[in-house]
């Protein structure tokens, strides 16, 4: 059966305290996010507690929870960049009976109430896809990738080198590990493009950091070019920021994965709220196209993350378009 | 009467130690001016409050009756005077050529280089210090360094030039060629003031003299008609014998010894024994390979050929630890390379070959160690606020004896001082003489390395290198014609 | 005889102030944060300051030790995740991602001990007898080791973990947690160590004057070498806490420390030149670090702006503890 | 006379070869690139080598200049993205992220290079009047610095930037890359600066003994505030220089490249410290760690695996440096 989830608020009755943590400040699509909390957790009348960042740093997240839970908290959402060496927190706040709500990563271990995330495997699989099209299942193509040590990271890593070895067997893939740096991204491809000037694609882990300096590399190398011109490179991307969006409009890039910042935020108030509430879910479909599926220590929201590419670039639904 | 340069009750305190308590001096135009005291008296702090280094407390300073410049303005200090500090100022990661026109380099404009080296050279041939300029100051001996901070002070053309304690470090020869200079530049007018513990140069190259004690200003004299005693009087507060040798028949044990020692460039094929109650002096003009000689017997230089035995213990080459285990004191050539750990106190630095024996289970108990400190600093009269002071902080000679008291402190059965009163007052060299000579007395063998004739009086006998070899052995009772000839290979 | 025991006592006295100027700083803190958080004060809250700061405070003492004998070690931040991470690979199955060795799980901690001091010997090996510079070897054994990570975990995080090597790092014992003690029990011993021995004597003699403590017959390389391995076992140690801290051993384990670990030893007047400061100095500097990381939590000040008021708050302390030691620092 | 300046005539040649003993090490890596790779020797991949190392190289030509008048200074790296990203914003509108002052776009390069120089003047304030330790008083400017860009921006990368901060960092002069010519002509001045310069040569004097400069009338403290704020300038014209070449400001711009910073001096011969080492032997430290990453790159090794193998050869090529060099390091 579906379960309900519907936002009808039931005010701030059987509530309590909801603690946060945010993953990093330095790159744009968490800095969506972060704007996104405040917003969404007013429009659902969520009690939240002054948020903690924890840099990227699953000690300095370990320390925050503490610090929220000893201030509390009663619920706690977070998102921890280093999945397993969250467990030992997890455990701890499951004696507690303080549920956790966590975005955009799915804990190894541990219980955890709610994962708010969409697919990064999908990311993968779907540029994969976009990419050995055009390409028409031949060439060569840079994936730029963000940080190996991280999940999501290795996620698209993986997804995009298991479905280029099975459905794209003629395309060779160049993995340039980048450590979401946009200087290392910009050296990486420069030098690939000079040993191989016949690369025809490119797929991009982090719009944020690797769209400019990519473009900036095209542009030197007079490859930015439309998508008819022979020497065209087509350009894939994740994350589905402004930046990207108009580069779609201008026909610099072909298509980005728009990885949902605006309902990261909103299922996050809103699981975190329905947890305190003693609400309780099942998997299966959604009623925002979205399906939850079991997990050995919880549930998970799978999130839709859209392919845009120049056919829908200006939906009003994308996140990219609504934030200024 | 007209001075060139006078202080007027000049106070200078460094936290509770109070440095000079209103001393003054004044010093006529055109003359050669003296300033002894014992070490610690405060003539390094006049001299760094004379230059502009250092504000006074307290007090002025004249030049030409006119006030000193602004602490900031450097470039008036170094019209006005010219310095040797006693502490080098010598760049060790730059040329022999740039030290020596450091700020100076050019007017203006770009340097040339070559134009530059020309200078240097034409600078140290006046001086006949044989270096290379191009060659980095820190590759230099203690010798060659000392020269070049001479040769440097004495070419900015200054009127008046202080020189702190320069010949401490030189020999003969050298000390010669510095008191020709400056001979000339007195009959061109220049005024200078000259520190030293070698009295009978303060004789020999000054005019008038004025005597420091505990941070007070003693009495100015004219040298002539001031006897050497009432001088050491004036210095010490008290009468003062002459130091004495003392006789002794050596024993017939061998402590220290060396066999066919050879080091490349250094010293060639030395033989050498010192017998218990024996002080054997090492005595040779400059780069005659003395210096390195002594260093190999104690392990700081590893031979390329011979053997060293401490106490019938043959030593690993080249290992200090070894060496000082088997019975060895030493005093190095350099305190402030080797000698003592600046940021350490005195009881610290002293006791560290004896650390082992100051308690249990590696520990070491900080009472001992005071009580073995208080003990040593009272043996060779350490002026010190006491043994928990730095040794960074102390004057030059007082640190000095911190070294000898650590080269003492586990009683060796063998004993190397490389010049070891380099810097040290009259009375504190007697008493450094005089612990050479108990610790032979109690039955040790001593090897003493100077350049100072006065220091190798208290030597059973004297070993006289030239260019690498041991060239005689010279019995007690030479005299100082007699050393220096066969030390300048003029007579073997 | 009286006159020369008695003077010297009030030195001793101001020489131990000296390396105390942060305790006005960290009652300041405690002021504040009392003012600012009312949890702050409570035993529960500090108590997690203090164990949120162990296995840090242990790469402080090793780094104080390692800057007070006038070398320098940046590799311990790699070695807090990779001797773990190297060893629990050595213990568990093929299958949970380990080497499928087939050691027994109780030697886990053993073993990764043994591979900190091993990475501690080998940056003293190249440091002391290669003569290489101390900077720039750790700098490349930091990236190295940190790598020796990456490689064989491929970037993954270890969560099955034998049960040993979790117990150090979420243990309480007597009401504390047990890393609080043994970073305790390790602090008092590097205090005593340093102060009362004659080994960590020589560890200021070689810091201070390498030439004289040579001449003064301390075996320089063998100490200098010896300072080294226990650096690394330290990290190592940091490391096993840590683990049993997060329950797992994540590839960045340990990285970025090192910055906070210098700032640490620094501010509690470590000097970087060698021969200065106290191990009782440098866990002030901990303290302090600890304090301010928990206060600015607490506050929840913003991620942007956070780190604009934790260098300042270190800024301040700085000048504070310039003016209370009133020495210029170097 | 003629005996007296033959003699010398070899050791200037044995000089100047200390500076140049990573000659080898390069010339290796040219041979085994040429070697890996046929792509690696053509002058479009040379030419792209120099370009992606043109910024860094600025920053280490600012750190060699400080480390050799014997301080330290971390914040430069923080500087790279702050300068460029608050001179941005001072001229773009608020719309697109601005402070919507309204100032003219074609201020934007002597804002950055004035924020650059202030913040180099803060280090030098601190330091120098207040003698507090460069190396911590850096490294809280570091945060500090870093944080000043992310409070503004929140966090954004800034992608609407005036052209004329594009321009120096994408445009090409006579066939090479301007930021080529840039770094070069600066390398150039440096080198002639502290070889051929009085005040050049008072930066070796002070890091050598700064009690002897001051004693030989060098105005110890100007020049050393001098020196920080031209680290600080250049460390701007760095981030002028990043910003052009990668079209954006990310709110990472400059982050973690101290350390290669530090690596690319001390490789190069300069001593932590102070008074050694030419800013030539720098610029072969930067050549040095430019190709080794051209050649990771080119071989596309495995990102887990990269750094060890990049470790591992900067380790080599300090070993290679030290033979050829003969002196011990420090
Ligand atoms: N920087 C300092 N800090 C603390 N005490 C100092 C400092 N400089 C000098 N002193 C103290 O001031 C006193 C005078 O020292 P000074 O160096 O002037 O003596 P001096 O007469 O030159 O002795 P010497 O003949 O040994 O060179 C000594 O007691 C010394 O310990
Ligand atoms: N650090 C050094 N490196 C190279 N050569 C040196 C060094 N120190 C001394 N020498 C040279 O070694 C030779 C012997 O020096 P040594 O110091 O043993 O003799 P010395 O009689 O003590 O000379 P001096 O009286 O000048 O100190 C000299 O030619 C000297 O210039
Ligand atoms: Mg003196
Ligand atoms: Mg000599």
């Amino acid at each position: 059966g579906s379960s309900s989830t519907s936002t009808a608020g039931s005010g701030a009755a059987g509530g309590g305290k909801v603690g946060i943590d945010y993953p990093r400040a330095d790159s744009d699509f968490w800095n969506s996010y972060i704007k996104y909390v405040p917003q969404m957790a007013a429009e659902q009348k969520v009690d939240l507690m002054p948020a903690t960042n924890s840099q990227n740093d699953v000690g300095k997240l370990v320390s925050n929870v503490q610090a929220l839970v000893g201030q509390g908290a009663k619920a706690i959402v977070m998102a921890p960049q280093d999945t397993g060496a969250i467990a030992s927190t997890l455990q701890q706040l499951e004696n507690k009976k303080i549920p956790v709500v966590s975005v955009d990563t799915r804990p190894d271990k541990g219980k955890v109430s709610m994962v708010v995330r969409a697919d990064n495997r999908a990311y993968g699989t779907k540029a994969c896809e976009f990419l050995g099209e055009k390409l028409g299942g031949k060439g060569k193509v840079v994936e730029l990738m963000g940080s190996l040590s991280s999940v999501n990271g290795r996620d698209r890593a993986e997804a995009f080198r298991e479905c280029m070895k099975t459905k794209f067997p003629g395309i060779t893939v160049f993995e340039e590990p980048t450590e979401w740096e946009g200087s290392k991204a910009a050296s990486m491809l420069q030098t690939r493009l000079e040993q191989n000037p016949d690369i025809k694609g490119i797929y991009m882990h982090a719009g944020g950091v690797h769209l400019a300096p990519t473009l900036q590399v095209l542009k030197q190398k007079n490859l930015l070019v439309p998508p008819g011109d022979p020497k065209h490179v087509f350009v894939i991307s994740n994350d589905g920021i402004p930046e990207e969006l108009a580069a779609i409009r201008k026909g610099e890039i072909d298509a980005t994965v728009s990885q949902p910042a605006d309902l990261y935020a909103k299922y996050a108030m809103f699981y975190a709220k329905a947890s305190l509430d003693g609400k309780t879910f099942k998997a299966g479909p959604t009623d925002h196209d979205s399906t939850i599926i079991q997990l050995p220590n919880g549930l998970e929201d799978q999130l839709p993350a859209p392919l845009v590419t120049k056919d829908n670039v200006d939906d009003k639904n994308l996140w990219g378009n609504q934030v200024k | 009467m007209k001075y060139h340069v006078e202080a007027r009750n000049v106070v200078k305190r460094f936290g509770p130690t109070v440095a000079l308590n209103g001393a003054s001096i004044a010093i006529a135009e055109g003359e050669t001016h003296a300033l002894v005291g014992r070490n610690g008296a405060g003539k390094s702090t006049l001299v760094s409050i004379l230059t502009g280094l250092q504000p006074a407390d307290e007090g002025e300073v004249l030049f030409a009756g006119e006030p000193a410049p602004a602490l900031a303005d450097r470039d008036a200090w170094r019209r006005r005077v010219a310095c040797v500090y006693q502490k080098s100022t010598i760049i060790p990661a730059l040329t022999v050529a740039e030290n020596l026109f450091l700020n100076r380099q050019t007017d203006g404009g770009v340097i040339r280089w070559r134009a530059l080296r020309a200078r240097a050279r034409e600078l140290l041939d006046t001086y006949e210090v044989d270096v290379d300029v191009q060659a980095l100051a820190g590759d230099l001996s203690v010798e060659q360094r000392q020269l070049v901070e001479i040769a440097r002070a004495l070419s900015f053309g200054a009127r008046f030039i202080i020189l702190d304690e320069p010949t401490a470090r030189l020999d003969g020869p050298a000390i010669e060629r510095l008191f020709a200079r400056m001979r000339s530049l007195r009959e061109q007018g220049v005024t200078m003031m000259y520190i030293s513990h070698h009295l009978d140069e303060v004789y020999e190259i000054c005019q008038s003299v004025t005597v420091f004690r505990d941070a007070r200003h003693i009495v100015t004299r004219p040298v002539a008609g001031f006897s050497h005693d009432e001088l050491v009087g004036a210095m010490t507060g008290e009468a003062t014998a002459a130091y004495q040798a003392r006789a002794r028949t050596p024993g017939e044990r061998v402590v220290l010894a060396g066999e066919g020692l050879s080091l490349a460039g250094r010293y060639r094929e030395v033989d050498l024994a010192v017998r218990s109650g024996e002080v054997v002096g090492l005595a040779g003009s400059a780069s005659s390979g003395k210096v390195g000689l002594a260093e190999t017997l104690v392990g700081l230089r590893k031979p390329d050929a011979g053997t060293v035995t401490v106490n019938g213990v043959r030593v690993r080459p080249g290992d200090v630890p070894s060496a000082l285990r088997a019975g060895l004191g030493f005093v190095p050539e350099d305190r402030h390379h080797e000698g003592f750990v600046p940021l350490l106190s005195v009881a610290e630095n002293a006791t560290i070959p004896v650390a082992g024996k100051l308690g249990r289970f590696g520990t070491v108990s900080p009472s001992r160690q005071r009580a073995r400190a208080v003990q040593l600093i009272d043996d060779l009269d350490i002026k010190t606020e006491g043994p928990g002071q730095p040794v960074g902080d102390l004057s030059g000679g007082n640190a000095q004896k911190v070294v000898f008291a650590r080269a003492l402190v586990d009683d060796p059965s063998a004993l190397v001082v490389i010049n070891p009163t380099a810097g040290v007052d009259v009375k504190a060299k007697q008493a450094l003489l005089g612990a050479v000579e108990d610790a032979v007395e109690r039955g040790a063998g001593a090897v003493l390395v100077s350049d100072d004739l006065d220091d190798l009086r208290v030597c059973d006998r004297v070993l006289v290198m030239f260019h690498g070899r041991v060239v005689k052995d010279v019995p007690r009772g030479w005299t100082d014609h007699e050393l220096v000839a066969v030390m300048e290979g003029i007579e073997q | 005889m009286t006159t020369l025991t008695a003077s010297p006592a009030p030195r001793v006295r101001l020489a131990r102030f000296r390396d105390l100027t942060l305790v006005p700083v960290i009652l300041i803190l405690l002021v504040v944060g009392a003012f600012l958080d009312p949890t702050f004060l409570t035993s529960g809250n500090l108590t997690n300051v203090l164990q949120q700061q162990a296995a840090i405070s242990l790469l402080v003492l090793a780094e104080a030790m390692i800057l007070i004998s006038g070398k320098f070690d940046l590799s311990l931040e790699s070695t807090v995740g990779m001797a773990p991470a190297i060893a629990v690979m050595m213990v568990i199955p093929a299958s949970a991602g380990g080497f499928g060795l087939g050691l027994p799980g109780s030697l886990v901690i053993p073993l990764c001990l043994l591979v900190g001091a091993a990475i501690g010997a080998f940056n003293g090996f190249l440091i002391i007898k290669f003569q290489l510079s101390a900077f720039i070897v750790t700098l490349a054994m930091l990236i190295i080791v940190h790598g020796l990570q990456l490689g064989p975990t491929q970037g993954k995080t270890l969560f099955e973990l034998p049960d040993s090597i979790l117990y150090l790092g979420s243990a309480v014992w007597l009401g504390l947690p047990a890393s609080i003690w043994i970073a305790g029990v390790l602090f008092a011993a590097g205090i005593a160590g340093l102060a009362y021995f004659r080994i960590g004597r020589a560890l200021y003699a070689i810091g201070g004057n390498i030439d004289a403590a040579r001449a003064a017959g301390i075996r320089v390389n063998r100490v200098l070498w010896g300072v080294f391995i226990l650096g690394g076992t330290l990290a190592a140690l940091a490391g096993v806490l840590e683990t049993g801290r997060l329950g797992a051993i994540g590839s960045n384990q340990g990285v970025g420390w090192i910055f906070m670990v210098f700032a640490a030893a620094v501010i509690g007047g470590v000097s970087m030149d060698g021969g200065k400061g106290t191990i009782l100095g440098a866990l002030t500097g901990v303290l302090v670090i600890g304090l301010v990381q928990n206060i600015l939590t607490l506050k929840g000040v913003s991620g942007f702006w956070q780190p604009v008021v934790y260098g300042a708050i270190i800024l301040v302390a700085l000048i504070i503890s310039r003016i209370a030691g009133g020495k210029a620092q170097d």
